[in-house]
């Protein structure tokens, strides 16, 4: 008995575990990467990444996905970049908003029509970066300095030597985990993903908590959208292109369940760090471009094969 | 060392691969995973960054990097976005982290926008940087002396329309063309679309654009598209210019499906050897050629300069902090000559081929 | 209803159990009838498509354009088979693009080309198509011994094999100019391209595969059920990995005519090849909760993304909303094609 | 009698749970055994062990006398084991025959494929044994529920034909969805089969038991406490033994049936959906039990589903409180104070992952939610009371309900409505599968609830239970209300008289 409940704890600490693990090899290659200036940096140059993911997680959860994100980030990213100049401030929300209501739209087209999301919030995937090329016109656009320092200094100063990006990240990672943990849509969030039909006798609005999944994961990618705005200081309709394989793959290295009902934004949150520290642990010890691909995607199924929470799975598939 | 032209490295890939293709993956992997050794606090680090090796002209632009590497013999990384601004930006940051900021850097930015952030990074800790091809329009070397050493790049309008030219000379100046584009929001993309525009308003009505589409880059679209075109247009189509040679090729063997090819011209940019070949075969009418293997040693050669104190940099003209490099047009006269002479990598003429100060069009 | 009474028995109780009415009977008696109508849904879709198109651009119908279909459509279509059984299993599979590669830049290799001296002409097929099971077995093995999700590890292994492609070439494409390998895209047998007809190959090949093999049957048992199914003693360990490699094959396959069809290898030379897979499986009616489904669902899945992709350029839709046009025009069709009356559950 | 199959002394517990405990158990050759005991008491894991799926930890299977190890199901099969599992293990995806021989199909491989043909022809033989006349090629997703266990049965038959030696059929509670008519051809089958094969036999309903079985073992708590010949038993001394507690003589609690306050809750008119029935009209007031007996396609499930919302209807009118209601969806009728209590429970009525409490607030999570947030402890008060309110054998509220018996989960279900605080329950089979200790409990639990004014719609496991249960019974028959009767205490009416209507 005793012996199942440890072990038990070290699968919950799993992902943990995996991340100092890494961190420790790559430090004892080379010890600059202990600096704490350089893992402030890793950190947050990994919010984005986190952020993208920290939305799909919810709808991962439900047993369903959400492929629309990286064209959902890059679209905030030109209503932000388009926006600034005309409404001020006022682009901020605008830009999340757009984000909301693209994820909105995913959803009820996934509900409503009964279209499995992987085909759903691909097609909308299409029709939101048709959008982003219609906002932008078809350019990037670059943010003007004193806009960016006026409306987007939240995002990439620095506050008490710990630059802004960790701040957000750590401020969504407390909300989420909220969110998940302590509100009613959490429950039902896990409960669909566990035994959808028990929920819906027990006569819960499935649909609604499921549409509201899918808005809060296209919220979050305009949110990142943002932030990667904010950093580069332009809108650009790819600007988040090839982020949505690796934001997926945070998630699940983190141990969040690809089947739905078992998982948790922290999960995703080290998932991400995983996923960048392999990426940066190759340049510091020097694996070259070459191989970095090849590196990168087996430690991704090593991670996920430490890092996965079986307890509650009976069939992987 | 100096003289070492694209095809010359080539054969001593070929002697590599002899070792037998079936291990040539094993065998490169192995030597892919000797990891350099760190360089001391006192030497330079030697990087160039770009989108993915796994296209030819990168891959030259890395070469170059590495034989100008070896020419001082520093320690040279490559990095690589895989199209992922992000990625690209927090290698870049790793990099310095570990090179302590003695980092010399030349970066093709994935976006225009990343340009501003590295140039900040390499900045704050001290490197030496030069941008290619994607920047913002505001952005300049001179307002951050002396670590932003330059931006170099190739005019796009003038190369793509003389390329466009000679692609209706082709088909003997009279009637229609398809172009298919690079990803639409990007400013070379943006540039070649603009030259092929203004050279069909030169035709004054002679030759017509029947037909524009973005295939991002990417040759296997490209093919698609121009089976789709053939369709559409059917004989209509008297050529068909590409924003890039790899886009060209996909469209070259959809004309060989309908075996058309060497019937009707196709024109690309980039200059890889498959294009050369193509001209050679006179299924391309031409190709322009940037000359990656420079750019990709010049690029790093410059800030190396800057940063050794051979040059001030500060006190250079502007010409030498923005300007354009040659471009090479290769048509079926010029090919054979391209080929054996190559590019002259003369490390020591810095701005050898400065072909002018970059201007901006609103 | 003497035969009814004739069960009043002291344990009348039974009777609540039930017994059933003609109404109830015909109500069965309907059930087939509708999902066989179903099952025909894909195919008005791909009708209604061509109709559209057509109303906008007539030589959609012409025999050079039917050819071009079948040549853009045969890679893809080689492609679905293999992911069609892997969805089939409940699994997915995101390593096509890296396989492909892989198997292509080896094949540009080993036969007359421009950067090894290699030249073992059409014997690359067999070698290709091998190299793609074995990175297949690959995806199962790890999918099947780690117990890591399918989506991981394929992901994981496509990465891979993408690294593995651009590493063999050192990023340079390597120009193949073996006319033998160039026939199995450019040469046309009976008129149709030999593509095509390769495609076609594999189609009844799966097809026999699905209908009337073991592996067929367990992959259907293990779709809807892997516990039952283990309980029968098939061996599910077993057959996931063979199911994979399976899959490997075909894309290894489809690896050789990329080559054949750009006359080049190339390590992005799949890039797209996997949403588009993907799209055409479940755009033709397979269920990617697993179980429900079949090859033929998928060729009409092919034809129909494909099409589409056509159509857009043949009606002249403007560049920028072609992806927006695109995604909508997927969504009706999978309104109108995908049997959701066999999943209770959509996910 | 020589044992064709005997285990010694097996144990076998799950975490938390002792489900076998030196469980001594035999069946000779050509013997029927019953296998009887209330819920959670072990039979199906005895079943399991015999099978193959579990392992015992301590003792020994023995087939013909030899100890053996049997590693799984197909393991069991090759030894001449076969299972009818309670719940069904046919792939709706597969057609009859190939359900029948999957995992075996080697027998009809040709040059490495399967010939359909032949595996049609042999799959139609064994549906000839249970006189089932569907095309083996059919899907089993378009076959009856009662007609799937049917080709359940056909594929356990199918060993005898292919074993040499002894054959042994457990059939776990096989008849609970058959009609009279399957039931007494599965007994025909079984006695059949008593030439060459041993059968054990697990049913909740003691007359079958009695009715089929030459010798029967009791079960509780995990262990055998009887044992005796079929001929020398009773149902009353069985139940006790089941029980282990005399049987409470008024079994249906008559006594505390509440009279029909005035005060009309759901009313019905002209209610009907297509192909399930028609002009339905009934009223039902506070405190009442309004039970509906009818046999399969008498179109009464289907209302239940309707009343419930989980399917609309095409026409008529319903009022909740006076007040008209149209339901699209379950949670139109729970939002009125409409519960559900669904016969398959492990699907619709429990989320098997989450724990007690988690379930019990799942239909009125708003009510424990203040500025957004779950007040967990709140929670877990509630959770606390009904637990013990409702006698739940449970560890805690934390744990997981997959892991409680079938009665226990049952109550967690009721637990849920109660704390939704509805004004309805509409009870679908709600003693399917439960035996009579916890019967007793749902019971009691019932008449609580109308206690406190709730009404309720009952469809019954038994016409007893409906007879036993209602203060009023609407008979129904192929989509219609065929008759209504008062079912005040003491004048009950009788099932003949029901039955009349019924068919």
């Amino acid at each position: 008995m005793k012996m199942t409940v440890s072990r038990e704890d070290i699968r919950a600490y799993a992902p943990l575990i995996v991340l100092m693990a890494l961190v420790l090899a790559v430090g004892l290659y080379d010890s600059t990467f202990f600096s704490s200036k350089n893992l402030l940096t890793i950190t947050a140059d990994t919010m984005t990444l986190f952020l993208t993911a920290s939305g799909v997680t919810f709808v991962i959860m439900i047993g369903g996905i959400d492929l629309s994100i990286q064209s959902v980030a890059s679209m905030a990213s030109c209503i932000l970049a388009v926006g600034l100049p005309r409404f001020g401030l006022a682009a901020i929300p605008l830009a999340v908003l757009g984000g909301a209501a693209a994820g909105f739209l995913g959803g009820i087209v996934s509900t409503r029509l009964r279209i499995p999301s992987f085909i759903a919030t691909l097609a909308v995937s299409g029709i939101v970066a048709s959008a982003a090329y219609w906002f932008s016109s078809e350019r990037s656009i670059n943010i003007s300095e004193e806009d960016s320092a006026k409306y987007l200094g939240w995002a990439v100063g620095e506050v008490i030597g710990v630059p802004n990006e960790v701040w957000v990240g750590m401020f969504f990672l407390a909300l989420l985990s909220a969110l998940l943990g302590l509100t009613p849509f959490g429950r039902l969030v896990r409960a669909i993903g566990s035994q959808e039909r028990a929920v819906m006798a027990s006569g819960i609005d499935v649909d609604r908590t499921k549409i509201a999944a899918y808005a809060l994961s296209g919220t979050m990618a305009g949110v990142a959208g943002i932030l990667m705005a904010a950093r580069l200081g332009s809108g650009s309709p790819t600007l988040a292109s090839e982020f949505l394989l690796p934001a997926i793959a945070c998630i699940v290295v983190g141990g969040t369940a690809i089947t739905g009902g078992v998982g948790s934004v922290w999960r995703t949150f080290v998932g991400a760090l995983i996923v960048q520290v392999v990426r940066i642990g190759m340049t510091f010890v020097g694996v070259s471009a070459f191989a970095q691909q090849i590196v990168f995607g087996f430690i991704l199924v090593a991670a996920v094969a430490i890092t996965m929470d079986r307890s509650k799975i009976a069939i992987v598939k | 060392m100096s003289d070492k032209s694209i095809l010359a490295s080539w054969t001593s890939r070929r002697s590599f691969l002899q070792g037998g293709a079936g291990l040539a993956a094993v065998g490169s992997l192995g030597l892919s995973f000797a990891s350099p050794a760190i360089a001391k606090e006192t030497t330079w680090t030697l990087a160039n960054s770009l989108r993915s090796l796994a296209n030819p002209y990168h891959a030259t632009f890395a070469k170059g990097g590495a034989e100008f590497a070896k020419s001082i013999d520093a320690t040279y990384v490559t990095l690589v976005t895989e199209g992922n601004s992000e990625k690209g930006i927090s290698d870049i940051k790793a990099l310095l982290q570990r090179t302590g900021g003695k980092l010399i850097l030349n970066v093709d930015p994935n976006d225009s926008p990343d340009a501003r952030v590295i140039v900040d990074e390499v900045q704050k800790s001290g490197g030496y940087v030069v941008t290619q091809w994607n920047k913002p329009n505001d952005l300049h070397p001179w307002d951050h002396n002396p670590n932003y050493v330059a931006h170099m790049s190739f005019d796009g309008v003038p190369a793509a329309k003389a390329l466009a030219k000679e692609l209706f000379k082709a088909f003997g100046g009279e009637g229609g063309v398809v172009a298919i584009g690079g990803i639409l929001s990007n400013v070379p993309a943006i540039e070649r679309k603009a030259g092929l525009d203004q050279a069909i308003a030169e035709s004054a009505g002679k030759v017509t654009l029947l037909d524009f589409q973005p295939a991002d880059w990417n040759g296997q679209k490209a093919f698609d598209v121009t089976q789709a075109w053939l369709t559409r247009f059917g004989g209509k189509i008297k050529g068909v210019f590409a924003a890039n040679d790899d886009m060209g090729l996909g469209a070259l063997e959809a004309l060989r499906q309908a075996s058309l090819a060497g019937k009707v011209p196709v024109v690309g940019l980039d200059g890889i050897a498959g294009a050369v070949k193509a001209v050679e075969a006179g299924e391309f009418a031409a190709t322009v050629a940037w000359d990656p293997l420079w750019t990709g040693g010049m690029g790093l050669a410059i800030p190396y300069a800057a940063a050794t104190g051979k040059i001030d940099i500060a006190k250079e003209p502007k010409e030498h902090r923005e300007f354009y490099g040659t471009s090479i047009m290769v048509t079926k006269d010029s090919a054979a000559a391209f080929k054996s002479g190559g590019s002259k990598l003369n490390f020591s003429d810095l701005w050898g081929k400065d072909t002018g100060q970059i201007q901006y069009r609103g | 209803m003497l035969r009814r009474l004739g069960c009043l028995r002291p344990a009348a109780s039974f009777l609540l159990v039930g017994t059933e009415t003609a109404l109830s009977r015909a109500l069965v008696k309907t059930i087939p009838l509708q999902s066989r109508w179903r099952d025909l849904a894909p195919v008005a879709v791909l009708v209604a498509l061509c109709i559209l198109i057509t109303a906008f651009s007539p030589n959609f119908l012409s025999i050079s354009n039917f050819i071009g279909l079948l040549n853009s459509s045969a890679i893809p279509m080689v492609l679905c088979m293999g992911a069609t059984f892997i969805i089939l299993m409940g699994s997915i599979d995101l390593s096509v693009e890296g396989i492909v590669a892989v198997s292509a830049v080896l094949v540009s290799l080993l036969v007359e080309n421009d950067t090894t001296s290699y030249s073992i002409g059409l014997l690359a097929v067999p070698v290709a198509i091998l190299v793609g099971g074995a990175m297949g077995f690959l995806n199962g093995f790890l999918h099947v011994k780690l117990k890591t999700p399918s989506f991981m590890t394929t992901l994981g292994v496509g990465f891979a094999g993408i690294g593995i492609a651009t590493t063999v070439l050192g990023g340079f494409t390597a120009r193949i100019s073996d006319q033998s390998v160039r026939f199995l895209s450019l040469g046309r047998v009976l008129g149709l391209p030999v593509a095509a007809w390769i495609a076609c190959g594999a189609v009844l090949l799966s097809l026999l595969v699905q209908e009337r093999t073991r592996l067929g049957r367990w992959l259907y048992a293990i779709g809807a059920d892997e516990i039952t199914a283990g309980y029968a003693g098939i061996p599910i360990e077993k057959t996931r990995i063979l199911i994979f490699t399976v899959a490997g094959l075909f894309y290894g396959l489809a690896g050789v005519m990329s080559v054949a069809q750009f006359g080049q290898g190339h390590a992005l030379i799949a890039q797209g090849r996997l949403f588009t897979t993907v799209t055409a499986v479940v755009v033709g009616g397979t269920a990617l909760s697993g179980g429900v489904g079949s090859v033929l669902n998928s060729v009409i899945g092919v034809f129909i993304v494909t099409i589409l992709a056509n159509g857009m350029i043949l009606m002249g839709v403007p560049p920028y909303v072609q992806q927006g046009v695109q995604g909508l025009l997927i969504i009706v069709a999978v309104t109108l094609a995908l049997d959701r009356t066999r999943l209770d559950v959509v996910k | 009698m020589e044992p064709v199959l005997e285990i010694k002394g097996v144990s076998k517990s799950f975490p938390g749970v002792k489900a076998l405990q030196d469980v001594s158990f035999s069946v000779g050759k050509g013997e029927v055994v019953g296998l009887i005991g209330e819920n959670g008491a072990g039979k199906s894991t005895l079943l399991k062990v015999l099978n193959g799926i579990y392992q015992p930890d301590v003792g020994g299977v023995f087939v013909d006398g030899a100890p053996v190890r049997i590693t799984s199901p197909r393991d069991a099969f090759d030894k001449g084991i076969a299972m009818v599992f309670q719940e069904q293990l046919i792939l709706p995806n597969l057609t009859v025959a190939e359900n029948i021989f999957l995992g075996r199909e080697e027998e009809f491989l040709r040059y490495g494929l399967i010939s359909k043909s032949r595996m049609n022809a042999a799959a139609a033989v064994e549906l000839r044994k249970v006189h089932l006349n569907v095309h083996p090629g059919k899907r089993c997703a378009d076959l009856t529920f009662a007609d799937r266990q049917m080709v359940e049965i056909a594929k356990a038959l199918s060993l005898d034909s292919r074993i040499k030696g002894d054959v042994t059929i457990l059939l776990d509670e096989p008849t609970s969805v058959l009609e009279k008519k399957e039931i007494d051809l599965l007994f025909g089958i079984i006695n059949d089969l008593k030439q060459r094969a041993s059968i054990v036999f697990i049913s909740h309903r003691l007359e079958e038991v009695l009715a089929i079985s030459d010798r029967v073992y009791v079960m509780r708590d995990g262990k055998v406490i009887f044992e005796t010949p079929a001929k020398s038993a009773t149902i009353k001394a069985l139940h006790q033994h089941m029980v282990g507690r005399q049987l409470h003589h008024e079994y249906y609690r008559e006594a505390r049936q509440t009279a029909a306050t005035a005060v009309p809750v759901l009313e019905a008119q002209g209610l009907a959906k297509r192909g399930g029935f028609s002009n339905v009209s009934f009223t039902l007031h506070e405190g009442e039990i309004i039970g509906i007996a009818g046999v399969i396609g008498s179109g009464r499930e289907d209302l239940a589903k309707c009343l419930a919302g989980h399917k609309p209807v095409d026409a008529g009118i319903l009022k909740i409180g006076g007040k008209l209601a149209s339901f699209r969806a379950a949670h139109d009728a729970t939002a009125r104070g409409i519960g559900f209590v669904p016969s398959e429970r492990k699907i619709e009525g429990l989320v098997a992952s989450f724990s007690v409490a988690e379930n019990m607030t799942l239909a009125a999570l708003p009510k424990f939610v203040s500025g957004g947030i779950i007040r967990f402890a709140d929670e877990k008060k509630t959770a606390d009371d009904w637990v013990a309110q409702l006698k739940i054998k449970t560890p805690s509220t934390a744990t997981m309900v997959g892991s409680l018996s079938g009665g226990n989960q049952q109550k967690v279900v009721l637990a849920k409505w109660r704390v939704a605080g509805v004004r309805v329950v509409i009870l679908d089979h709600p003693t399917r599968g439960i035996d009579v200790g916890a019967k007793e409990d749902v019971y009691e639990l019932i008449r609580d609830m109308t206690a406190e004014g709730l009404a309720v719609v009952l469809l019954g496991d038994t016409l007893d239970e409906v007879i036993g249960m209602s203060s009023r019974i609407l008979v129904m028959r192929d989509g219609e209300i065929a008759a209504t009767f008062d079912a005040a205490p003491g004048k009950k009416p009788t099932q003949v008289e029901l039955v009349e209507h019924m068919v």
